[in-house]
Order: C-alpha cells, then structure tokens, then sequence
C-alpha cells in the first residue's frame, strides 16, 4: 500500500485546512477544544480521504462506512473535515455553538455525516459496537465502523465494556483509533490516570492491535489500509495512533492549556500564519470578527 | 395472553416475555438484548423464539444501552432489557445521551420495580426510575396497571418512534382492563366514576385505588379513580377535569413520592385546577428487604393507605 | 470572598475554589477529588493549597464516587468533583447506592449546570440533576442564589452530617445576600414582600425573580420573592405561608420543570395550600449549543417570561 | 507458609458452616444466592479464620482489615462467616430479607462487620481502593483492604475504572479476589461475556496476579500469605480463585439455576445431608418452616 504523491499531497492539504478551518470557527465561536482537534487532523485526513468509503451526496447509503467520534468535543475537526469532503458548505462552519448551529459536541440529528451525539466521554465504542454488530446481522459485509477515542477518555469504563463485548462478538469490521496524545484535560495523562501498557490492555481484551505515527500520513494510510484488508480475522482492531496534543501550533503542542480554550483574535492569527509557513502556504490571518453571542458578560474566562 | 393455560392470571413478566415474542413476529427489525437477566425478566421467551435477535451483552449495563444505540442506528428497534435500577441508575448518561438526546427508536422496559422485588432490598427495589426517566426529554414513561395494559403499552411502544420507557412489576396483578383494551399515550382511562374525591393510580397501584374506592364507598364516599398508565405524556385535561369535579385528589404510585407521578399530577392540578392532594407511594425512604405485605405495611402503600389519604384530602377540601 | 481584588464580583466557580480552600483550612478530614475537570470547577485551588489531600482519579467518574464513598468509610469527608452532567447521569447508582443508602458523609459539588455552560450543548448543559437528586432518599439538595448563599451552603454542608448535592453555575451572579448571610436546611428566604403573586427562585433565578418583581411593580403588582436555596428539604411552610398570602405562584429554576423545584413546590402546595402555579425553566427539551441570552430566551427564562407567568397565574387566581 | 493440621480441621469445619448456614437462611428466608456463596466458602474461611486481622469485640477498630463484598449478592456467606466468626448469634441469620433484619444485600449500617453497601455489581473495588487510599493517608501500614469480586461482575467498567486507579495509586494494601466460578447468573462465563484472558488483564492494568484452587484451603492460605507479606511491592494484586459455582451440593454446582433459587424445604434437606455426608459429618436435615414473610400470593416464582 503505497500512496501516490499527489494523493499524499491532497491529505497533508486536508489536514492543513482542518487545522486552519479549527482556528476559524472555535476563535469566531469562542469556545472549542484546539488541541484534541489538532492532534486528529492526520487521522481524519486519512479516513475521510483516503480510508473510508463515503458519500457525501447520501450520508444515509446503507453501505457507507461509520465514524463515530467517541471523543466527541472533538467535533470541530470532524465538523471541518466533513465540510471539507463535501457534506456542507464551510461557510456553516461559522454556525459552530450557535443556537440551530453545529453543536458543541457532536449531535447526529443536525448534520450530515455525524453518525452519534455525543459529549460524555466513553460511551461512543459502545455505540460503534452496536453498529458493527448491526451491519453484520444486515449482512453488510463491506461498511467498517471506526471509532475514535480520546487516550485521557480511556478511563471511563465504558469504554472497557465495550471493548469486551467487540471481542465477544467477534466484530472484526470494527476499528478503534485512539489518538493517544498524551494529554486529557488537566494534565498529561501518565500523571493524571496512567493508561499503559496500553497495547497490552487492548489484547487482554481480545484485540488485534496496530500503533502508529498518527502525524504520518503515509504510516496511517498503511495501518488503516492493514486494518481493513489484512487483519480482520475475527476480533475487532485497535490502532494506536501516536499524536501530539495541539500538534501543528507550538504553543498549543503537549500544552494542557489549549485543551479548551477559544483563542482570541490575536492568537488565532498567529496560529494560522504559524501553519501556514509550516505548510508551505501564503500566510493568511484571522480576520473575522468573532461572533456576538460569545461576548455577553454573563460568561467569561476559558 | 393475559391468563395461564389453567386460567389463572399470569405474572405480568410473563406476559412482557410472551409480547416480546408477539412483537418479534411482527417486528422482524426488532432484537432483544440482555444484561444477564433474561429468566428473570422473562427476555428468555423471545431468546428461545428469536434466538439470532437475543443479543447477550453480559453484566454491563452501560454498554447495554450503547450497543441499543448502534443498533437503532443501523435500522433495528432494540428492547435493552435489565432491571429498572440499572437502567434508570447505572446507565442514565448512555440512556440520556446516546439514546434520548437523538431520539433514537429504543424501547427500554425497567424490570423489578418497587415494592414487590421486596427481599431484594435497597439497591433493587427501585423506587426513582419514575423521577428520573421523566425527566429526560424526549422520552415517554408508562407504568401499566395489568397485563391488557402492560401488552397494549408494549405495543404502542413499537408503534411510536423515539425512545420509551415502560416498567414491568414482578407481581400478578388483577386485570382492570378486558382483552380489547387499547393504550394511548397521554391518555389516561376513568376506571370508576366519583364524586368526592379522585385516586389518580399508575402501575399496579391503580388496582388498590380500586380496592380503596370499594373502602370508602362502605363510608358513602364516592371515589373516581383515574388510571394514568402513560405517566410521560400525562392527560393533563382528564386529570384536571376530574379534579375539577371532585375537587380532591389522592395520588398512588409503586415508586418514590419525590418527582413521579405524584409530581406530575401536582404539576398538572397546580397549572390547571389547584386541589388539595396527597400522595402515596414510597415515602423518601430507602425500601430495604422485606416480605411485600409487609413492606406495603411499613410504607403505608396499602388501599387503607389510600382510603385515609383520600380522607385527608377531602378533610382539608372541606377546609376543616 | 465574594469580589475580586477590583471589587468586581467574582464568578460564582471562584468562590466554589475559594470555599474549598477556607473549608480545607479548617477541616483537616476534608479531601478533594476531581474527576480531570480542576481548572474548570475551579477544585483547582485546593489542589494548590493541600496538594497532599488532593486525589485525581482521571476521566473516570463511576470510580470518583465510589473512592469517595471508601474515604468516607475510612473517616474522611470527600468532596468528589465534576460536572453536575456526570455526577447526576453517569455516576447515579454510585451515588445513590454506595453513597446515599449508607448515608455516608459525602458532598457532592454539581458544577456547569444549567443554561450558562451554554457552548457546550445537551450533554452539559446539566438540567435534570434537581429532578434526579431530589428523587434519592438521604440526600440533601441546594442551588445556592449568589456567592455568599454558596459558601454558605459549602460550610452548611460540611457541618451537616451525611450526603450533601450543592449546585454551581458558571456565571457570574449579582449579589442578594450580605457576607452575614446564613444558610440553613429547609430554611427559605423572603428576600422581597409582595401580595399579589408569589416567585419561588432557586440558584440563579432567583436574581431573576427579583428582576421579575420589578418589572410587575412597574405594572403595580407586588410580587412576593422567596428564595429556596434549599431545594431538599424545603421549607413547605414558607411556602405555604407565603402563597397563602398571595394565592398564586411561579417557580423558577435553570433545570427543566419536571421534577424539579417546580415539582417540589407544586408538591407542598397542593398538599398545604393549593393555589395556581406557573414553572419557569427548561420546558422539558435538551437544551443545544447557543449564547446564553440566547438561550435564555429560547427557553423563556428571562425576568420578563417570569413576570408574564406572574401575570397568568394572577389571572387564573381571578378566575379570568 | 504451612497450615497446622488442626488449623486446617478448623478452616475446613468452618467452610462446611458456612454451606450449611447458607443453605438455612436462604431457604428459611425463601430468596438468596446459593451458587455464589457456596463457591466462596473456603475463601471466606480462609479470610476471616485466619487471613484476616479482625476482632468481633470492635467491629470499628481503626487497624482492622477490611473486606468488601462488591458481588454483594453473596452476602449469606458472608453473613454465616461473621456469625461464626463471633459478630452476632447465628440466630440472627434466620432474619435475613426480613424487614428489621439481615438485608439481601449487604447494609453496612446495620450489621456488624460488613464495610460497605452493594446490590448493583461493580461498585465494590472502588469503594476498596477508596479506602486503601484512606488508610495510607492515615498511615495505617498494616490494615488491609480485600475485596471479593464475581467473574461475571468482571463485566462492569467499573471494576475497570477502579483497576486502573489502585494501579495508579500504587495501592499495595489492596488485594482483590476473583471468585472465578465460571458461572454468572444466566449461564456460563465464557458464553454470555468472555472475561478471558483474565490475569492478562489484570496485568495489562497494573497488578501483580495469583491463581489458586479456590477450594483448596491450604492453597488459599498460601495465596492470601504471599498476597499479604511476599507480594506487596508497590502495586495491588489479584488474586485469581478458580472455583466451581455452588461448590458442595451436586444438583447446584456448576448451574446457573441455583444461581438465585430458594431451595424448598425437601430440597433443602436433601442438601444439608449431602454437606454432611461429603464433611464426614452426622446427618442433619432441614428442620425449619420457611418464614412467613415469603409465603405471600403476591410474589411467586423464582
Ligand atoms: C464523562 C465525561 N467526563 C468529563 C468530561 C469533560 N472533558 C471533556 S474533554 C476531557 C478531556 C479528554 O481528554 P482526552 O480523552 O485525552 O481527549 P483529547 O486529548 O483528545 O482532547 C474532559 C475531561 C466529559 N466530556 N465527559
Ligand atoms: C449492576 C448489576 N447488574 C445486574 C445485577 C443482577 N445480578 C445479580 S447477581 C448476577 C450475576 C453475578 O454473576 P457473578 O459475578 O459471576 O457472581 P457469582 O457467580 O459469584 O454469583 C446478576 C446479573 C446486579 N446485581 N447488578
Ligand atoms: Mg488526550
Ligand atoms: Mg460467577
């Protein structure tokens, strides 16, 4: 599984817009999770670009595969990459917390291509599981169902239940993805709840599992292209995708501070001109202003 | 249905294991899944018919209502089945989130509720299921008062999109209501007209309004008792229009007095027709073990319970 | 305590955190838990102060509660801290079993509650914790209305044998009370005289029941406003009292109306003066992403939605 | 670690006490959990007759060791250990499920010696690391904390939640016992949620592991000493006891439908002399009209 340059080139440009359409709407909106945002941007570029068989003319065809963003405050870069694949026009991107808007957290109702509401973490490989378990009674042996967690989110036991259950039924067209970067809310996760070894917790379970640079998008297309077509052998797949909180703007990098915090105008500007040269783009700021209702009094600070 | 092959009346699980099996038939969309409790609830009925559509999800109630959720998702109705505690306790952010918030079309019944799981004690004898599931939006709560009702509420379940609730009392219950019965949500059934006072009934306390009604008619009171099986949404009109008539009211539920039925209809008399009201059922008091005569007893839930309550209500209606 | 340096008052999280601090300094059986949510609750602060008494159990709230129930039982006084969201929805049978059952001496901060995490959406935007609390036998409840009503309610709780639910909002709130002020279980208070109509505030709203009253003043009605930073127990004489006097009420809270400090006074009304009643707060739908006055508006919460359910309920006291 | 023969006659006696008491109590009581109290029987006498440091005259003695019983279910066992072990008269085992007496599941305000309350399954490692954190910070180095855990409990994230926390707090003071019976309520383990491969999880969560023959008394003992003295390093263990679900009566062992059945009386007999007959013991029936409480229409069934 080899990527061919200009596709290669498509998803660094995809992970670049998601990361730079992240600023945009969680600066206008005032509110958002920058870092776990960020640390998914390759993986998502992955999935929606190259990995999973969708379409976004008939997000509801029986065959589509499913995301379910388990982590689900990490809506604004699954929001911008489905933007980005076509669901929606980016402009309602801007829409983001506002009421009738993109929800904070992830609400299937709403919005095209998001599969589950979210918001509490730890429930959504539960309802991938669900799923997988669903399209295999369909008899739809094509659609895989991926599920993306947080490594902080972890903790919950939930998601251990779940984990159980997969490997109970034998789900091998589920695949989790843990975007393991390092950091929960407050703190790096080793100091706050430690999670390893955690390959080894997923094969107590009965997985199969594969790590990977989850900044490397030639490393995940491989380990996603694996997951699908090479290891489904009658247990469902975890990949480890190895990722740095915030990655792509320095001072949000492995920094627990951005983990939900809306930058001003200011930082957000030099977020996008700080990406831009790192991609090797014409240096655009932060323009807009951001929106009224994030400015009432009643609510301040982070 | 309703009786055993002898005639007796069946336990009322029984007849949630037999519907579920009625349902599958029809339903070939509908699955049943299980927190390794099926031959107490009776979801074993519908494993051994449907054995392909009963999914085992072992003692993990969490996961139990997210597989539900997954499992809608892809076009299936899901019957989660476990005890109303762990439904309304152990997996209220799975039921509230993933399921209530979407409105997704899972169909949850809360087995062993209140009273008559007795011996149990505290952790099982569920009496805030009621409090807490109507407090979901989206959702729809019903307490069946006998088997008819109990069939006819799993029905309209299936019939309904969106998520519902419905309790299923491990008791035999006497029959109010004949094979023909038909439930509706937000409507709730006059099942003995009165003049004095009104005992508002829902699950199986509306039969011991029954019973009170015949107490206090030896008295010459007149009881109207109005069975309210669809708790969420309440027929606020007929709860109000009896109480208009009878100008006091008695509320009996087989769950906490704090936020279940008992609110409700304090809700709707207060917007709507304010009367006195008392309330019977679980007193804000943990339900410990106990025989379930005794626990009635102790709880004061009996149809005496009622019938002094009714005469409080109509004491302080007479403003004496 | 309740300003910043400036003056300026602080929000109400700050004086959660500060409270912390002084409780901590003074009770040295007293433990923080946070459920990785510090910075946010504001726990942080004693975090900072007694880092040795401080336990992070990670994202993980079903074992947050359960830890605390096992400090308890080994003579501490924890304080398990996280969203209202997941202390309500996602740790309730730990709550109410390991905790509330054995009547252990826990305290249990709800923060982010209500309207004012506003962003966040449904999942957050706690409103049905009042509902689900107060259905747990044991347990006290109490939306502080300011910062003085809060730090009150923190020491109450402390000094109060047992499980204590207090909730935090996440706004800034203007004052009512004096530094003097006291709290005390089952204790309401009148903070405006009125004869015409009666508003039962509770956490924030109650400063908006006071915003309500004079917007009716203006119109020549006298509201009445009483603060219920007690939701459970609540003092059912107060308000009785007070609705005798009046003949009609609105309640108002940030948490939906079913279930809640509506249901509760609703209940105390119709079983000790049954006049007619208005709820304000969430109409029984989950509550989406938005900005706060927004959203405020969206569900007819303001002053003046208030001050109209006023004007309804005097209406229906007329009898027009 | 070798047991004194009499020591052993003692453990042994004790084991057969607690069947037989179960056996009376849940049949006088008509409800209660069979199965799972006779396959702890030898755990719990090696506990409390001879693991455990725990004086009956002080049931709140600060240096006591704890136990926990998160399959809370199981309380007839624990009930008949704690009259044994002198908390109470035997008698009162005849007030189980009544109103005022023993609770169906364990109360910890109002029966002597039992430490926590349960009914809902998972809850009880939390509450034990809780209290292993407790005694530490109260510098309490010898006070131990056990907690007894069913195989199938092993399904609830919880438990899971509570792993990954005494791993994280280095909890030595911990020890958690599986009463691997192979059988939760409705069937067997392995077919209704498969909790293999099971010390790899425990493992896979931080914690030393030990297996043992759950009905070997001499086994149990040497488990429980290195648990105890050998083992603590920083880490909790589990200790893994493969037992076989209503250990002692044929009819009940390895069958769920005596997870949760009230023997009748004749059957009840048949059991007691069975016991007595396998323990070398004289023969005694059931002798006891089932109480009152239970007989009513109302309830019927299982
Ligand atoms: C059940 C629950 N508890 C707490 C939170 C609050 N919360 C939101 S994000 C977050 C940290 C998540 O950390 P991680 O899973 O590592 O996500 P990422 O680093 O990818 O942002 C927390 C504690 C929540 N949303 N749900
Ligand atoms: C949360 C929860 N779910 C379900 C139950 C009902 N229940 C009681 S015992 C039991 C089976 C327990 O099996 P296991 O843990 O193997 O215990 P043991 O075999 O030792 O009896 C179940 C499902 C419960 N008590 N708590
Ligand atoms: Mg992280
Ligand atoms: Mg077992």
């Amino acid at each position: 599984m080899r990527l061919a340059p200009d596709k290669l080139a498509e998803l660094e440009e995809m992970a670049y817009q998601i990361r730079r359409l992240c600023v945009e709407m969680i600066t206008y909106a005032r509110w958002g999770h920058i870092g776990g945002s960020f640390s998914m941007a390759e993986t998502l570029a992955a999935l929606y670009f190259q990995a999973m068989r969708v379409d976004p003319a008939r997000p509801h065809w029986p065959e589509r595969d499913r995301l379910v963003l388990s982590k689900a405050h990490g809506s604004p870069a699954v929001y911008a990459a489905l933007a980005l694949r076509g669901y929606y026009p980016a402009e309602r991107l801007y829409s983001y917390c506002e009421l009738g808007g993109l929800e904070g957290h992830t609400d299937l109702t709403c919005t095209p291509g998001i599969e589950s509401s979210g918001g509490p973490l730890g429930m959504g490989l539960s309802i991938a599981a669900g799923m997988a378990l669903g399209l295999r009674y369909q008899e739809n042996p094509r659609a895989r169902v991926y599920c993306l967690m947080g490594d902080g989110e972890l903790g919950e036991g939930n998601i251990w239940e779940a984990a159980m259950f997969a490997s109970h039924y034998h789900l091998d067209n589920l695949i989790g993805i843990v975007d393991y970067n390092k950091v929960q809310a407050k703190g790096f996760v080793w100091d706050l709840m430690q999670i390893e070894p955690l390959a080894d917790k997923w094969r107590a379970f009965g997985w199969d599992v594969l790590e990977a640079d989850g900044h490397d998008l030639e490393a995940l297309v491989e380990a996603l292209h694996r997951a699908r077509w090479v290891m489904p052998r009658g247990k469902p797949l975890a990949l480890i995708a190895h990722t740095v909180k915030g990655k792509g703007v320095e001072m949000a990098e492995f920094n627990y501070h951005w983990h939900t915090q809306a930058p001003e105008p200011e930082a957000a500007d030099q977020m996008l001109r700080e990406l831009a040269r790192a991609y090797g783009r014409p240096e655009e700021g932060y323009s807009r202003l951001p929106a009224e209702s994030g400015k009432e009094a009643f609510y301040r600070g982070e | 249905m309703a009786n055993d092959a002898s005639g007796a009346p069946l336990e009322m699980r029984e007849v949630f294991g037999n519907t579920l099996v009625e349902l599958g038939r029809r339903y070939p969309q509908m699955v049943v899944l299980d927190a390794d409790l099926n031959t107490s609830s009776k979801a074993l009925y519908f494993k051994q018919a449907f054995p392909a559509r009963f999914i085992q999800v072992g003692i993990a109630e969490q996961n139990l209502f997210g597989v539900a959720a997954g499992l809608a998702l892809t076009g299936f109705v899901p019957f989660p089945s476990t005890f109303a505690s762990f439904a309304s306790r152990r997996a209220l952010d799975q039921i509230a989130i993933s399921i209530c918030y979407p409105g997704l079309n899972v169909k949850i019944p809360g087995s062993y509720v209140g009273i008559p799981t007795s011996h149990a004690g505290a952790s099982h004898n569920c009496i805030e299921d009621i409090a807490v599931m109507r407090a979901l939006p989206n959702l729809r709560v019903a307490d069946p008062g006998d088997n008819a009702d109990l069939a006819a509420v799993m029905r309209a379940a299936m019939e309904t999109e969106g998520p519902v609730y419905f309790r299923v009392t491990r008791a035999t219950l006497p029959d109010l209501f004949g094979a023909d019965h038909v439930f509706q949500w937000g409507k709730g059934h006059l099942v003995r007209p009165g003049r004095d006072v009104t005992l508002y009934g829902t699950g199986m306390m509306t039969g011991f309004c029954l019973q009170a009604a015949e107490l206090l008619a030896a008295e010459g009171i007149g009881a109207e008792v109005v069975h309210l099986g669809s708790i969420k949404p309440l027929d606020a009109e007929l709860v109000a229009e009896s109480a208009a008539r009878t100008g006091c009211a008695v509320t009996a539920e087989n769950a906490t007095i704090v936020g279940g039925l008992g609110s409700a209809v304090a809700e709707a008399l207060a917007e709507r027709c304010p009367v006195p009201l008392r309330r019977i059922g679980v007193r804000d008091r943990w339900v410990s073990s106990g025989g379930i005569a005794e626990l009635l007893a102790h709880h004061q839930m009996r149809p005496e319970d009622i019938a002094e309550a009714a005469r409080q209500a109509i004491r302080q209606k007479r403003g004496s």
